[in-house]
């Protein structure tokens, strides 16, 4: 009862918070029929500041990062992503009404990780003063990819299974690579680098890192805008996709907790450390994921995968998950 | 003097930017020209200036002339064997006349 | 195998952009693409992407195939007399080749 | 005498600054034939950012305002934006050389409400530290969507007489539901929600504030430059359209301070409020009212109301009427 | 009640839109619309939306519907002539049908 | 050796710098064939707000310079235009593997000034404290405009005596006038009109100056990403492109250290200023340069020069050539 009443003032302060207030305002602009639109130039132009700044931040600290410390969260998070889209193919894709391939895409979209969804999630534990190891946004590609190539080997068996045909099987290095080069996780991998080998303090203060939370108010508001917009998309599929989109960010996201919390016995991994592993796994893809899906499970349908993600998964992941885990926190670090 | 050849279109998503000019090119076209657009089909609808979210799956439309009227023909049907069974897209031929028939 | 079926073209005031893809689908269209773009004609230019002020101004190019040449016709009767007295824009037809008929 | 001395000093100071500079700068810049430009994404993000911050303010500090302090400059609001439309309708729209329609919705879009020369109005308030009720902004809407409101009803009452035919009323309600779901409205009036509802100062302070100013100089550049391209417009129609371009700010900028003096002598409004009034009267719609007038008057050459408006009426509006007001302010609440 | 009448299609470099529309509305043109675009031919590759740092060498699509046929070919003829041969660009002209055949 | 040593030393450093590391980091992304782009618009702005910054910090620092010290450096960028397209017309332009026609066109880009470039050196020599008149930035379009006249007068001139035919002679003025026309030059000098003789000094520290350093990493990260992508278009033309991208800015650049020492030792020109112009000589035009050349000498092919300038002339400029006049200036003032 307690935990309950501690995470409704917590998702009532996080409510108030610029991140959450610009998500549900993007989505009420949109219910009321607003033309408000940002302009797509500027939406990728966000996108590549944030992760511009997570991975300049991430690089400069990892310099002093005990690298062993690493080791055992990115095993999880290739374990977490791996398990999320095994969950999904053997409950949402395994349902009768569901087309199993669409199901097993938007299993591979919620294994994967959406860069909005970490960056809210970097800026509310920054507001709550919450410490966390600077690498942990590092963790984003080895949950990210490892999911996108169970879902599209899991779609490809699938599919040999139901038309008997042999076809050539998928190679995981071509999809890896890929992931590699889509704009999210280059700006990533990019920063990262860049704030490990070189010395990027100045322009990182000066300008990435005041800019962070306002570029990210508005992206939360394009965010929003957009979910509304595809819930229309979402209704022409089974009502099962909606109820797995609602449910599978929280569900993940204990998982990526529970794996944290071992992380936190075994090596010291941190509380913020345990939470942000958390929105990692309950976070699904928005960027870069659709893309390397369309490509890897032609036959699924954009508007399952999208839906799911966009218009339910994202907004629970964000307005749901992030209060959540940090009220799970408070009380399990106690 | 004017010569009539073969205008072939393709709609399709961007995604298949690569491989269509690929296949443009392989076909015997010296050139092609790409605007991006947005638009509705059997699939779903793809919004356009607006931010997207999802760019790759925004529509290009490609026009490339070509010289000899049987190998347009040919191009369309191979491509839309090869790629509109899975991916949203659609190919048209339409009759049109340059001036310097060599440049195609 | 192909299939001669019409293409129609309007180019219009973005503002009538809903009402038009509305008239559209409504004739049976299974599909239509547009792109931006600018102009001029009798009312006044249209400057593209520079900063526009005045966005909703600006010129859409939306086609749409039609399986059947008369609906078409209709379409494009329709648009003209509905819109284009108050509005600006233009329509016209293009005679194209499709590989599948059953996909307009 | 010494008023004219006073306007002429305060205006000399005003061109120093860089609001009008800009403004000044773009138009030289234009004429001179530069390719210069600002492309039209970041000029609708400019404007997203400029009516946030606006709205923002606003509805953070209108958390402790006293709601009967605003209830007679908003009803004086409607009034004046009525007021403008009917002398535009019986003076402008009246004239034999003048296409009736075409005047009804040139007087409806001076009666509207240009967010530009707010946020430039609100700027130079701000530099020349002039106090204002922060909730004056919010008076926007009550005068923009009266007038447009106003002007499409009158035009198809003109039009219903010369055509003898009997066509459907134009209905306000839609109107007003347009003008509000416009990007302009809606971005102000989603910053003020969130400003009173929910707690962004910190990214209010960070972000959308100490950029303000400089994205404000840019809006003005573009302005500048536009106006410029829509001179030739103009010409194409009856230069009465010119003469009111001209002169239509000043009077309807003095109507406002009027009203505006008398909510100062009824209720106390402060005298940056009723110069923020005059400015707000003074000023032409520039980015929601023409689509809603274009929609609305179809008849009505856009040529005649845009070129008006873009070309003279906001040029006038910044240049002219800001310093104007600020001077009438000194001598009269001296 | 539709006409024939003869769409006149320009594929060129930005830095020639001045000329091109200067020539169209000579040779009589009550309008014409403009898409940018992206494209290949025997010069180089125009990249399209991303950063191009030389914009003046985007290309652009015009299209200007013409009443009058041969006007079309001549306009046509001319462009080739006097653009082609340094510059970068193409033209071809579409049978079309229109409804308001004085709009043109 | 020493010089070697020491050269060496500022490169290291210049590497670790953000500046330098965007640059390579754009290189390296696009080699690996990310999708990672930054939009048109984005781009176009960031070069409108360096341009504007340096024009502005230009003009409010030029109101108190003397006249006569910027005489000298000013009629010595002049003659440093001019002198680089005739060294590229007897060098490159008449080698018989080369085009004639191309040749030229790509020595007049050599000539003219790169803004990116520009922009770069003036951060690097603020990061060293090293001290410049604010007026040397104006020097851009003494050296750039001359140098397109040039080149663009030798390829006509080179044209006539091919075909015999007697053409009619490309006029300066129209070529100037064109050149003040491009945005580049507009941006540049309408900063610097304003800052001259209005007070723009709020909006320059709260907004154009603070977003300098960053928004240069931005334009590094897509001239790296261009230069990689015209590699392939530089293949496409004969060696000797390549090998006069790579070696000309270090020659263009020791001319114009040289100059500017004179300057130096004529009238006091600071060290700051003598790298700077260096810096300048050293630079291609990439954004301005470009247009001119392709409606002046049509003939040329686009491919060679813009090649030759973005794929390796603008690395070399600021990857080599900043490091290496910061360095030679240490030792010679020394
Ligand atoms: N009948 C049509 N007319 C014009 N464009 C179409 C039509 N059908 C489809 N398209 C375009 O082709 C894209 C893919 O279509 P589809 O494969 O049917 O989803 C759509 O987004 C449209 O841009
Ligand atoms: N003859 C034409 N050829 C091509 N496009 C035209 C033509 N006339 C008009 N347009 C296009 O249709 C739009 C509206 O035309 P109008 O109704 O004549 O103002 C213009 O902005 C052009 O984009
Ligand atoms: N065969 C073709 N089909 C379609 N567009 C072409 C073709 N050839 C050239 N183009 C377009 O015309 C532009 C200039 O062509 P070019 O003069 O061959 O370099 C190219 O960038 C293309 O956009
Ligand atoms: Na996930
Ligand atoms: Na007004
Ligand atoms: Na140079």
């Amino acid at each position: 009862m307690d935990t309950l009443l501690d995470f409704a003032q917590t998702f009532a302060i996080q409510l108030q918070k610029p991140t959450l207030a610009f998500l549900l305002g993007g989505m009420a602009v949109a219910a009321f029929g607003s033309k408000l639109s940002i302009p797509d130039s500027v939406y990728r132009f966000i996108v590549f500041m944030l992760l511009m700044r997570i991975g300049l931040e991430g690089g400069m600290e990892i310099r002093e990062a005990d690298f062993r410390a690493i080791l055992l969260p990115a095993i999880f998070a290739v374990v977490i992503g791996c398990a999320i889209v095994l969950i999904g193919r053997f409950s949402l894709a395994s349902l009768s009404a569901v087309n199993k391939t669409d199901g097993i895409a938007t299993a591979g979209l919620f294994g994967a990780v959406s860069a909005s969804t970490l960056a809210a999630g970097l800026v509310v534990l920054e507001e709550n003063e919450i410490f966390f190891e600077a690498w942990v946004p590092a963790l984003y590609p080895f949950m990210d990819i490892p999911a996108l190539v169970v879902a599209i080997v899991l779609a490809h068996m699938s599919e040999q299974k139901t038309n008997g045909k042999n076809t050539e099987r998928p190679k995981a290095w071509p999809i890896l690579v890929d992931s590699l080069r889509g704009s999210a996780l280059s700006a990533l991998i990019l920063g990262m680098i860049l704030g490990l080998i070189t010395r990027p303090e100045q322009v990182f203060e000066e300008f990435y890192d005041p800019t962070f939370k306002g570029l990210l108010s508005i992206l939360m508001l394009i965010m929003g805008i957009e979910a509304w917009g595809r819930l229309s998309e979402l209704a022409k599929v089974a009502h099962w996709f909606a109820i797995y989109a609602l449910a599978a960010p929280i569900i993940h996201g204990l998982l990526g907790f529970g794996f944290g919390y071992l992380a936190h016995l075994a090596t010291g991994f941190s509380p913020g450390g345990v939470i942000l592993l958390a929105i990692i796994a309950a976070s699904n893809s928005d960027i870069s994921g659709p893309p390397t899906l369309r490509a890897g499970i032609p036959k699924a349908n954009p508007s399952a995968y999208i839906g799911s993600s966009t218009a339910i998964g994202t907004p629970v992941a964000i307005a749901v998950c992030i209060p959540l885990f940090i009220t799970l926190a408070d009380i399990i670090f106690a | 003097m004017f010569h009539a050849v073969s205008k072939i279109t393709i709609i399709a998503e961007r995604l298949l930017q690569k491989k269509l000019i690929a296949q443009i090119e392989e076909a015997g076209a010296k050139g092609y020209t790409i605007v991006d657009g947005s638009g509705k089909g059997e699939h779903f609808v793809r919004p356009g200036d607006r931010a997207t979210v999802i760019k790759a799956f925004s529509i290009i439309r490609i026009e490339a002339i070509l010289a000899d009227e049987a190998t347009a023909r040919a191009l369309a049907e191979e491509i839309t064997k090869i790629h509109f069974k899975d991916y949203s897209g659609i190919v048209y031929l339409s009759p049109i006349e340059v001036v310097r028939k060599d440049k195609f």
